[in-house]
């Protein structure tokens, strides 16, 4: 398992990814003549069909290559409607402070100013603040980027007034569709009031992740603005009547790789996807159920629930026994586990999105390991562990420090390498110890080393 | 339920109770209906399609795949027939070991991608001459509007005051980059002026200038290395957009000075795919490091002095910076730059270059024949890719209809001109069918052509330096070195 | 050399020119020469074609393909339409850590596959109702035959030396086995009977009976049970070929008395691929187990006290035993029983009794459909294979022709009679297909029907004990734990 | 590596694999009519043809489904070639002591009287035995099985000289294939004068062993026994004039995986499979060059070279250091390598063939273990370490007994896991220590243990 935080990491089935070997996929080139696609294009047809359903949305761009792309192709196109409607001014982006970095980043690129607005103590958007700025900036206000569920992991109940704020003020409201694996099938950004979003295929729909790519961040859009979705100079069809800009080479972006999508999308059907959705909430709050018990759990909703993931509060330790969030990421490591998402949304916390994939047995372990990891913390704030040499500051220990080097630890071989009884027939042995990452930074090299460099350990 | 989503759901009926209970709900609605307010809950199923199966499934797609007629292609623009190493396809792109990972973050736990993501770069770099590479750009296009985008946020503070705000494009760059390097100089108002490198002077308002290397048109040019020293000497940066296959034989943009080299990595054994995923490459020098769009692998150290590596310079990326990132990239496409990257490894320096040589033979040969059947030929020094005019009379629509029934698809540019791009996985046989088909359009017949090793291209051109040094890409070359090397990482 | 024998052979030039030098030769020629006796070199090279590359020979291979027209198949005996789960298939079939992997002689070193093995003889116990199973063999006809020489070999030494040496077959066995059974019966002395059980008294010169079940007609025949007794009342031993698909919701021949069940597995997750490779299973009680043919997967401990698989009963094998082995099996069909298992593993009990109940239902909405237009049905308890004699005047090569045309293949045993086997790949759509080829022989026309889970066969057939009862049968049946589970294996 | 004598692991090329997944192969049933299946009759003469050139035989059956299934068939072929020749009596079959036991255990079941010829002291076959015993039971003498080379890794020069004397007396020649990766190209069993040989497909034609099968083992058979090859009852087509019966339930066996040796000998060609043939001998020759300075080399050629494989004596180790040779087969485990072929066909040997896939680094990493074993070895030898509590002895070593149990072994937890230096970067562990085999022939259990049976540890 790899519970990673707004990152649904769930299944990559087999049967989703043969097809994108068939020669009939693989070999054909973007530019080839529309009638020799017949295939690929009645994919896209129902893909598009299928999606737009998902999200409530009339129409649906499949070019941009990954969820930033997407992000920055839907602001374009809100951009190119406000154009459209002489409101070339409306250039301010509203983000509150918990989106995610592409959020901003996109917005720069697409040529908005960005205002940040504020979360609540429940880590909800501030409304108010959130109604001031719009009326602040009410004649320039071009678009509100929310994600939902929130990256905090709460459905806000307050969605549809936010978005009926930004629309009573001229704006449109760009949802981040990172966290649709909460939605598909329960709700949709149509519903909440959104006018555009974006969704990571690579998340929600099973495209696997590859080590950082291949994505697809296909854009969908309420009926005014299908006009402006991206076209392309290769490819007359493509994209709406006042289509922006192609916001990627190829019309159809990764084209193959929507094969995987739409492999989901058929097998599932609605009554899986809406179970899929509902089994990723079961998930997360089971991990929530038994972690609460060991760790905060910084927001929740109104009902004591998470959404399909939830933060864990990890901001103490450091106080209490100098434990710092990266150093859990580390240990647990030792554990068999990559660690959950660290520091985001909330510096020195933990955010864990265990997705619908994983079955009981394996959130157990994961569980198991973080209770572990709370009492060697707990030794540490007790006294009994040492603030700085102890097992989380020197993980991850490999087979080699173990065995290889003098043991002069204050804790024994055993508790570093098999802390908990099922390490005993799952052991991974990680390749090196802990990284140092500002040592790199400041000697930067990024061609491989030579050899002999190789031997400077 | 359908038989597919319990093979995706992980819980099955006991555990799913067992879950529950433990979270203290008598049921999934229940939860459901505590967690997402009752106002934004849909009311129905979605109008979507029951289920297929899995078998159901893949006799569909089998079906679907039928309905594309995949042509032998010639189109290039970036895009061109490659041959995935079997080795690769099986344990790279259908092993889950390596295309289920996720982006690196826990560095000690993903040395071997890692590993292969510095090959990438250590390819890049090798091949462009320059001091500095990413791991990866989402495709070619967006990688030169990057290029764009950071020459334009690394101007001198004098510049910024000063509105130097233009920006170069070459007429002859593939024209979907031009499209989307369009979009995005917009919006950051950049003005953008396309026109022919060979007459653009350039002046004080510019601050970078776009080329394409080999041209669209197939135009290995000679006045690259004076384009950039002329750009230089009125301080405009230069990004070339290259074809990294190209650059085995061609001298490399970095040593004629290129500020950035970016491309494509597709032909680098990773199909085509009707547009992709492919891996972009962006290289440049080292005074643009804090400036550099997406993931850099770094080399370190861990605690007990290991090299280790991880991704540097976090504190450029967007997760980070936000809205001073130096872009908003952030998923990308390592998987596809593992690809490309290990089809070096595989092929080593000596099976990169018989591969460069035979694309360029294959032109050559076609160019020959063509301009033996009367064509005229554009430019006489190109890589892959050439660039051909019909005789008298001859139009290419006629050319298209007979190259159509063929399964051949050409690129045509205008009634008497179309370029025609050649690929690792062109045949001999293919090449003689192309000459056929040139052949009936001018009711001639061909003489067959035998591809061989000689190049066309003048000795000026070649790089002398060179290149997959590093051991790396001087061992793994048995099929069962690779699959050792593709298990140990 | 070809661009393959590069990939496929280890050592490159310089490689091969350092180690020609520890040899102390000059030159590979040398080596060889020094090597080979002269007198027995071949003078030129092999008359085989030139090399094709890895891309060319896949080209080839889809031609070769696209030769084969696949018919659905409802042929049957022992060969049914089955559906390769494709986590297996990815994972264990297109995976060369399953593989390319050897005999686990060194035990240690191979836990993962002799407990997939294991896994296997477990299912086979089980489902069997026998007391000992092995890791396969190489396909049912052999499997069978090496029930009767176990048999033969077993006997008393009074039978031996009173000439004990006849051996019943049934005539409703497979053809091909029986084909199969009398080559090696005959080298030993056996001297075969080919009868029908249901007639067949048996004597003091019978040391064996061979039956099938369900027999080749498909019939599940009432008199199993007291045909085992009848035997053993005369001290014959009696070996069921059993379709191990059919043992789900059959009650087990063990559980009758049977001495050796046997039979193929390829219905299990494994395609029929032109006739193999299939894993065969065998059977049969305690008392034979130093007689038992093939590999035995047996557990032990380690030395400190873990639970540790290996092979067991070495001594059995011709490898120890030579002359005096109980067969002369080394190399059988492991890969295979570990597809077979782990597709029971993956279906679990459940999944095991649907497939089973649904190709049974199949069998029964033709047989009824059938009916109904007119045909004869053979016998009423069947389980996947009916038996049908045609309306007077309908002959079995008519409907061959109209089969034929819509790619359906039955078995066609006389101008009157033939049979249909239904497997798991057999669709709703492919039965009323089916059906309407039925109709079209006798001019009518059929009503479509739709399956369900109804089941013909009589309550006394039907098994009342728990099979896949272990916990590997009921863990893994969601795709992400089979994924690790084949990982950790 | 997996360095097995007389079991040719090669490689098995990812693109060798890939056509048995295609649906044009996988799912044809093997009694479909013959006018449905041209795809694969179409490369079943290929493959014949070409196996009877690599071989020099005239005529190739594809029904056995193993090496041992074809030694039946081709003793069975003999058989009925003697009694179509009036000579029902030749029932006497020569074997070699250095035979694998496949050789004995099909020569019964075929019905042969076994009659077992000696081996000199170069471990060639004792040409004076075999003569006398082929003259002692020449109105007998129905066939010989010989492997070539011999099981022993050696080209006997007598092999001609050896077929004459069998067919002098009335007698046909098997010829076990096993070795035939030490052949094609070079020489082959036409040219020493056999009648019939079988071919390990799963050796040197590149059919993966599965663990254990599948595999394939057609038998090419000289001009005047084609008549006699097995037919199917199923297929009309299969098999000579006067068949005997089928040896296999399929026609064409597992005719799937015959596309393996298929694609193999198209994409390697003529020269291609010669070079093969030269590369193994050439490893073989290269192990026994580093080997030789620290082991004996049982046997070799006349000009002191080996076949494509080779016999390391292990034998006086028992003498003189208590170990024997499964105490290094196990203490290889501990170096990342799977023993070579144990005690056969000399007990107390190891039996190494490389074959020609493996490349001079792996050989050389082979070689270091081998030799730093026998280091360990001396150090006995010496009276350095004990003769009972050793590194050998104890070996494998798992992980959990070098950091959980208390370590109270003569040697350090690093010899014991990390004995040479490229162990820090390719450490395998093994998952259990040395199996007691006794102990559970003693207790035989062959099904899965109870979960709680597992606790017993
Ligand atoms: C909330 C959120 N928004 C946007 C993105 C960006 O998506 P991508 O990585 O596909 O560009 C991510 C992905 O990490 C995310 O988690
Ligand atoms: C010399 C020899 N002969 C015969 C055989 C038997 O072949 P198979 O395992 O295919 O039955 C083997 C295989 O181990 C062998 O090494």
């Amino acid at each position: 398992m790899i519970p990673l935080g707004s990152c649904t990491m769930k299944l990559n089935a087999a049967s989703e990814l043969m097809p994108i070997t068939f020669p009939g996929f693989a070999h054909m080139h973007p530019f080839a003549p529309l009638e020799q696609a017949q295939g690929y294009h009645e994919m896209f047809a129902q893909l598009e069909k299928d999606l737009c359903e998902a999200t409530g949305f009339a129409a649906m761009s499949l070019q941009p290559n990954s969820g930033a792309q997407g992000e920055y192709a839907g602001l374009m196109v809100i951009k190119a409607y406000h154009e459209a409607n002489g409101d070339a001014d409306r250039k301010v982006c509203l983000i509150p402070s918990s989106a995610h970095g592409t959020n901003p980043a996109s917005a720069v690129m697409a040529g908005f100013e960005i205002v940040v607005t504020k979360c609540d103590e429940m880590g909800n958007i501030d409304v108010e603040d959130l109604k001031a700025k719009a009326e602040e900036h009410k004649d320039r206000l071009g678009a509100l980027m929310v994600t939902y569920p929130s990256t905090h992991g709460v459905y806000e109940e307050a969605i549809q007034e936010i978005t009926s704020i930004i629309h009573a003020h001229g704006g449109q409201v760009y949802m981040d569709g990172a966290n649709m694996n909460a939605q598909v099938g329960l709700t949709n950004p149509g519903n909440i009031g959104a006018d555009v979003c974006h969704l990571n295929l690579h998340k929600t729909f099973a495209i696997p992740h590859g080590g950082g790519g291949p994505g697809m961040g296909p854009i969908g859009v309420a009926a005014h603005l299908a006009d402006f979705l991206p076209g392309s100079v290769m490819l007359e069809k493509a994209g709406g009547s006042k289509a922006i800009n192609a916001v990627s080479a190829a019309p159809y972006g990764s084209a193959l790789i929507l094969m995987i999508s739409y492999a989901y999308i058929k097998m599932l059907g609605a009554e899986g996807l809406r179970h899929s959705t509902e089994m990723a909430i079961v998930n997360a709050n089971y991990i929530k159920a038994r972690l609460s018990e060991h760790y905060g759990i910084l927001y929740t909703g109104k009902n004591n629930t998470v959404a399909h993931e939830m933060i864990l509060d990890c901001r103490d330790f450091k106080r209490d026994a100098g434990v710092e969030v990266a150093d859990i990421a580390k240990r647990l490591i030792d554990y068999g586990f990559h660690s959950p998402t660290v520091s985001f949304p909330v510096a020195e916390t933990l955010m864990i999105e265990p997705t619908e994939s994983e079955d009981k047995e394996e959130l157990d372990r994961f569980c198991d390991a973080m209770i572990s990891i709370r009492k060697e913390i707990k030794e540490i704030e007790n006294g009994h562990a040492d603030r700085e040499n102890n097992l989380l500051k020197n993980a991850p220990h490999t087979a080699d420090c173990i065995i290889n080097k003098d043991w002069n630890y204050p804790y024994s071989p055993q508790e570093a390498a098999y802390p908990i009884e099922y390490l005993k027939d799952y052991k991974y042995w990680v390749p090196v110890r802990r990284v140092d990452n500002a040592f790199g930074d400041r000697n930067l090299i990024c061609s491989c080393p030579s050899i002999e460099s190789y031997e400077m350990a | 339920m359908s038989a597919f989503s319990n093979r995706h759901i992980g819980p099955n009926a006991a555990e799913k109770t067992a879950m529950l209970e433990k979270i203290g709900v008598k049921s999934v609605e229940e939860l459901v209906d505590k967690t997402i307010p009752a106002h934004i809950r849909l009311k129905g199923e979605l109008n979507i399609d029951a289920a297929l199966t899995e078998e159901e499934y893949l006799a569909h797609a089998q079906e679907l795949a039928a309905k594309n007629q995949v042509f032998k292609s010639f189109i290039g623009l970036g895009y061109n027939e490659t041959i995935i190493p079997p080795v690769i396809q099986r344990n790279v792109l259908e092993n889950p070991g390596w295309y289920t990972a996720y982006t690196p973050y826990q560095a000690e736990i993903s040395q071997g991608r890692l590993e292969a993501l510095l090959n990438f770069q250590t390819m890049v770099m090798e091949l462009t001459g320059m001091e500095l590479a990413n791991a990866s750009l989402l495709d070619e296009s967006t990688a030169v509007a990057e290029a764009m985008i950071m020459f334009f946020n690394a101007r001198k503070r004098a510049d910024v005051k000063a509105g130097r705000n233009k920006c170069f494009v070459s007429e002859f760059s593939f024209p979907q980059t031009i499209d989307v390097v369009k979009g995005r100089a917009e919006n950051l108002g950049i003005e953008l002026v396309i026109g022919n490198p060979e007459t653009f002077e350039g002046d004080a308002t510019f601050f970078g200038a776009l080329v394409q290397y080999p041209d669209a048109l197939g135009r290995v040019k000679k006045n690259l290395e004076g384009f950039i020293s002329r750009m230089h000497a009125k301080d405009i940066k230069v990004s070339v957009a290259a074809d990294l296959l190209s650059l085995v034989l061609l001298k490399s943009p970095g040593s004629m000075g290129a500020d950035v080299v970016c491309g494509s990595t597709q032909r680098f054994g990773v199909p085509m795919g009707y547009g992709g995923p492919h891996a972009a490459y962006f290289a440049t020098k080292e005074d643009y490091k804090r400036h550099v769009p997406g993931r850099i692998i770094g080399v370190s150290k861990d605690v007990d002095d290991n090299v280790a590596l991880r991704m540097a310079l976090q504190t450029r990326e967007q997760h980070i910076k936000r809205d001073k990132a130096t872009s908003n990239i952030c998923t990308a496409q390592a998987l596809l730059a593992v690809m490309a990257s290990m089809y070096a490894v595989y092929h080593g320096p000596q099976g990169m270059r018989e591969i460069a040589t035979s694309v360029h033979n294959k032109a050559k040969k076609v160019a020959e024949g063509a301009v033996a059947l009367g064509y005229e030929l554009g430019y006489d020094q190109y890589f892959d890719t050439i660039w051909l005019k019909t005789p008298v009379g001859v139009m290419t629509h006629d050319i298209k209809k007979i190259a159509e029934a063929n399964k051949f698809n050409f690129r045509y540019i205008s009634g008497s001109e179309m370029t025609l791009s050649f690929g690792e996985r062109v045949t001999e046989t293919d090449i003689n069918g192309v000459l056929a088909v040139l052949a009936a359009a001018v009711k001639k017949n061909a003489t067959a052509t035998t591809l061989d090793t000689t190049i066309a291209l003048e000795d000026e051109f070649m790089r002398t330096d060179a290149v997959f040094t590093h051991e790396v890409f001087n061992k793994y070359h048995s099929e069962s070195k690779m699959m050792r090397y593709l298990k140990r990482l």
